[in-house]
């Protein structure tokens, strides 16, 4: 109880209460940062790592991302007569060492993030929903 | 009147376990007379799992560790496996590398800050920490393109350089956050509430702490004069002007304050970082002779060898983690993958002195000295 | 003079060789002097134990014990070679309250018995786990399956198809 | 002289001269009583409906509150600045399955959440929301109010003792240890006013503010008594076991106390009677010491909408002090607020008792 007595005037609290005050009137500095998330949207980073996408004209399907996939995410699997790589995002550590370990750069991860979906099975994205084509600028 | 002892299963799914630790308590009333952790909910097996990886494939792993803080993790281990092949990294690369960790030191302490308030029923500290704790995560997406699960450290480097205006936002973000911090010591230092509930809860002496294996910011609260980073300098520590952060009082609140003390000490770094980061290569080419690939379609990505195989040996290296000393054992017997990797985790060595702490506290003491502890699940159960 | 070779200055009998690991200095001792060596160690000013780590070569196991020094400030890295049949090797949770949990986890993951631990039970697995995982010959075929039994235990089968799981 | 809510509907009947044709009708078949409780019933209905408007307003400005404090929107979806949210909430935890714990006695169980309830909405009664706008100005209304608000942890020992879960019951034991140590501090310093007041009357109380010093400041009691007002505050804040002083819940210690087990609609009477009572014990605060409807009058405008507003914007004051209180401290530990609330409130509450009693005697005030 010696203890209330030398702290009876509570001046500890009500710093605090002069600090989330300054928040509620925005007092120096101290906005709203929150975003109103489905309807806006923050920007992503050049470099985000989210989705996969290959370049159909770059991938050569040489399995290379396959075997230093360390989750076993990948496959490599043929889709319109050539080989391209499947990833079964559900296992996907989003690492980025199959984009590194590309050798012809095809492999980028630049595909966004909102990637729940109701089955397993959707989880995993085939040739048909990964490919992509370089737009050449002539 | 005849009373009996109550069996309380504090966990593993609680609101104050931090994830999924469970507190078997044995209860006389609301006092606590016996306390027995029980973890192993998230365990993964990564020491199992580091074996049958390549030593590249384990970076990512070690990202799942103390996703806190996941920068320190990933050093530590690229570390150890320098040490073990006799690599060095650049010296850009050993800025760039310290300046991560040392922000990840700022995030973790302020979730750190925020959780243990909100444990203790203020739920606005938690928000605070987080509005800071997404702009370093919004530099870390600049950097590396992940939030929290970086996998950026690479054997002999880093995976990517900084990208252009990092250094710029990195000093907004110091700026910003010097002012944030005298935002929270003025509303939870002296709160009153808060002192009472933080004072003379969880006392541990420097000796018992010691005994109890703890590290970190853990045990500089209780007095004891120690930061890996200055007793076995590694990376650029010994070229940066900083203070390990000691205080005596053993107990809660000098815990929670070593730690609002390291984010200055470790601004304070981090503008010195800014300031003095030298150019150069960000990735080592002494030990394969192969040049980073420049010029290639996405330059981000440097060249490293695939297969990668450091002679045979063993290595124990430890660096300080935001929480305590991280410690990463590996084995190599020349071949691509290490033969044993064990993972001394701060978390776990730490959760060792919880018992001794609460035995005769409260429930709330317990959440109070569990908060100052600063546990993370994922390196716990590793 | 480093700190392993004080150690066998002072215990010739206990230390079979010195050397370096890496830049720690380095000391193989018996299994059956652990106990002495350890106090001796921690007379030496060693009051920090780092971490034990057991390593499964086959044919042996290893166990390493890496301890710093506060005062010191020196590193200083015991190991212990067990036959690989029936791994045993004396307790230090006398003298380090933190070797409680890390022998626990050691016997745990790798299978090495401590003599003279308090409770030495498994910390990171289920009791009744088969196997230990760090094992070379751990067998990772089996899957094995958790339950909460009636009192709160964990039960632990091979058998998962009673198990409520999505196909 | 216009007493209560009833003589005030009679009045405003007869004045727009239709309470004489109805009493007429009704009495024709003898059923004039008939007519009091159609009365009384809509006075309760309106009452009602404003207390449910309020604790939904309520829940919204205490998101709100926490959105702003926090540097966030709070709630912005639902209608504009999310000012349905607490309708969607309500259809949400409708909607939810109800859930009766297989070992919980079913009965207390269900029961609970209704006890909780309606000592929430008894203290209304005596409450004066303005001149003359009070359900029945009772004699003793200040020693009702604090009987029948000491009467929820009653519910919250049922709640805790049915559901039997470990957490429920110690959530259980903490609100019974904490209502019965924070009932005394609350009911002396009470009692300071009524010494001066000489009545129990809500109604007196208020009409003993009327006035003003020096033609500046009011004669509130927060004037005359400001220790009696801090203690009644903490106490009050502690009855309604809200941050700090939320051990009946303490999230983070006993994951929701007393309503653990509890969902959908029971969950939803909890949360109701929460922000009723939150609500009505302002209006305590108000009525006791900060004046009740009491302000300056404005002569063309009906005093009792004048008094109804000023009576609401301070009861509002008052809760978003509480909720400022939550959104910046802290909770504390159980055995701290005992020993507040003993060693400390109760001695200062009688200290000041004391004092107040002296000078009434000495006829100094």
């Amino acid at each position: 109880m010696a203890w209330i007595s030398k702290n009876w005037a509570m001046t500890g609290i009500i710093k605090g209460f002069i600090v989330t005050l300054k928040h509620i009137f925005h007092i120096g500095n101290r906005p709203i940062v929150t975003v109103q998330y489905p309807y806006e949207k923050m920007k992503l980073a050049p470099r985000f790592r989210g989705r996969h996408s290959v370049d159909q004209d770059a991938c050569i399907g040489c399995g290379i991302c396959e075997s230093n996939c360390p989750n076993g995410t990948i496959r490599i699997v043929k889709y319109n007569g050539r080989w391209f790589p499947e990833f079964n995002l559900g296992m996907c550590l989003f690492c980025g060492l199959c984009m590194d370990a590309c050798p012809m750069n095809a492999i980028k991860m630049d595909g966004g993030y909102e990637l729940a979906d109701y089955s397993r099975e959707s989880l995993v994205y085939g040739p048909d929903r990964i490919l992509f084509k370089k737009e050449v600028n002539k | 009147m005849e009373t009996d002892e109550l069996l309380i299963n504090m966990g593993p799914v609680h609101p104050s376990t931090h994830g999924v630790l469970r507190f078997k308590l044995i209860m006389d009333g609301e006092i606590i007379r016996d306390c027995k952790v029980v973890m192993g909910y998230l365990h993964r097996g990564t020491e199992k799992l580091a074996e049958m990886k390549t030593y590249l494939q384990f970076i990512p792993y070690t990202d799942r560790l103390d996703y806190i803080a996941a920068m320190p993790n990933n050093y530590a281990y690229v570390r150890a496996v320098e040490e073990l092949a006799g690599i060095e990294a650049p010296l850009r690369a050993e800025y760039i590398r310290v300046l991560t960790m040392e922000l990840n030191r700022i995030t973790n302490h302020l979730v750190f800050m925020g959780s243990l308030l909100l444990d203790l029923g203020a739920s606005t500290p938690i928000m605070y920490g987080f509005r800071e704790r997404e702009k370093a995560l919004q530099l870390y997406e600049m950097l590396c393109g992940a939030r929290m699960t970086f996998s950026y450290m690479r054997v002999g480097g880093v995976r990517e350089d900084l990208p252009e205006g990092f250094i710029p936002r990195l000093n907004e973000f110091i700026k910003d956050m010097e002012m944030r911090i005298v935002d929270y010591e003025q509303l939870i230092n002296d709160n009153e509430i808060f002192l009472l509930r933080m004072k003379n809860i969880g006392v541990i002496s420097a000796e018992e702490a010691i005994n109890y294996g703890m590290t970190g910011p853990s045990l500089r609260g209780s007095g004891v004069n120690y930061d890996i980073r200055k007793l076995e300098p590694y990376s650029i520590y010994p070229d940066l002007d900083f203070k390990a952060c000691v205080r005596k009082e053993c107990d809660s609140y000098a815990r929670y304050l070593v730690r609002i003390d390291e984010m200055k000490e470790s601004l304070h770094i981090l503008k010195q970082i800014a300031d003095t980061i030298p150019a150069g290569e960000i990735i080592t080419t002494q030990k394969y002779g192969i040049a980073p690939v420049t010029g290639a379609p996405t330059s981000v990505m440097p060249y490293f060898p695939r297969i990668f195989t450091p002679p045979e040996g063993e290595v124990y290296t430890r660096i300080e983690a935001p929480k305590g000393e991280l410690g990463f054992y590996v084995v190599s017997d020349g071949t691509t993958k290490p033969y044993r990797v064990k993972i001394r985790s701060p978390s776990f060595c730490n959760l060792v002195a919880i018992p001794k702490m609460v035995v005769g506290l409260k429930i709330p003491d317990l959440i109070a000295a569990f908060g100052t502890i600063d546990v993370v699940l994922g390196d716990v159960d590793r | 003079m480093n700190a392993a070779e004080e150690l066998k200055q002072a215990m010739p009998a206990a230390v079979v060789s010195t050397g370096m690991q890496l830049n720690k200095p380095l000391a193989i001792i018996q299994k059956e002097e652990l106990l002495k060596v350890a106090e001796k160690v921690k007379e030496m000013g060693f009051d920090n134990l780092s971490v034990i780590t057991g390593i499964d070569y086959r044919d042996r196991f290893e166990v390493i014990y890496n301890f710093f020094s506060y005062k010191k400030k020196e590193n200083l890295v015991l190991k212990i070679i067990l036959d690989h049949e029936a791994p045993a090797v004396d307790s230090l949770v006398s003298l380090w309250k933190v070797a409680d949990w890390l022998e626990r986890e050691t016997y745990d993951l790798v299978g090495i018995k401590f003599t003279g631990h308090p409770n030495l039970t498994r910390i990171l697995l289920p009791n009744g786990w088969n196997g230990h995982p760090l094992r070379k010959d751990y067998d990772m075929e089996t899957e094995q399956f958790v339950t909460m039994g009636e009192d709160g235990e964990d039960i632990v089968s091979t058998d998962g198809s009673n198990l409520l799981r999505r196909k | 002289m216009i007493a209560n809510a009833y003589e005030l509907i009679v009045n405003i009947l007869t004045a727009i001269g239709i309470y004489e044709p109805v009493y007429g009708f009704f009495q024709s078949f003898g059923l004039e009583y008939l007519l009091r409780i159609i009365i009384v019933v809509v006075e309760i209905v309106v009452l009602l409906v404003f207390v449910l408007l309020s604790v939904m307003f309520l829940s919204w400005l205490e998101r709100k509150m926490f959105g702003w404090v926090q540097s966030r929107y709070g709630p912005m979806v639902t209608g504009p600045h999310g000012l349905f949210q607490p309708i969607a909430d309500g259809i949400k935890l409708v909607g939810k399955e109800d859930i009766i714990p297989a070992s919980a006695d079913r009965w207390i169980f269900t029961l609970a959440p209704f006890i909780i309830f309606v000592p929430a909405l008894l203290v209304f009664v005596p409450l004066p929301f303005g001149d003359t706008l009070i359900l029945s100005d009772l004699r003793m209304g200040l020693i009702y109010i604090i009987a029948i608000s000491a009467l929820s942890p009653v519910s919250i020992l049922l709640a805790g003792w049915a559901s039997n879960n470990k957490y429920s019951l110690m959530g259980a034991m903490r609100a019974v240890a904490q209502d019965i140590s924070y009932t005394i501090p609350l009911a002396l310093a009470a009692i300071a006013v009524v010494l001066y007041v000489g009545s129990l009357s809500t109604v007196d109380i208020v009409r003993a503010q009327e006035g003003t010093w020096f033609g500046i400041i009011p004669r509130w009691f927060i004037f005359m008594q400001p220790l009696a007002f801090i203690l009644f505050l903490i106490a009050s804040i502690a009855e309604m076991g809200r941050i700090p002083f939320d051990f009946q819940e303490s999230e983070q210690e006993l994951v929701a106390g007393f309503f653990t087990e509890y969902s959908g609609m029971k969950f939803a009477m909890y949360f109701l009677g929460e922000y009723a009572h939150l609500f009505a014990v302002s209006g305590v605060v108000v009525t006791i010491f900060l004046g009740g409807w009491t302000g300056p009058v404005l002569s063309p405008i009906p005093v009792q909408i004048t008094s109804l507003v000023y009576f609401i914007i301070k009861t509002y004051a008052v809760i978003l002090f509480a909720m400022w209180l939550r959104d910046t401290v802290p909770r504390v530990r159980i055995d701290q607020l005992l020993n507040l609330g003993w060693k400390i409130m109760i001695p200062l509450a009688l200290l000041n008792l004391l004092v107040t009693s002296f000078l009434l005697t000495a006829r100094v005030i």
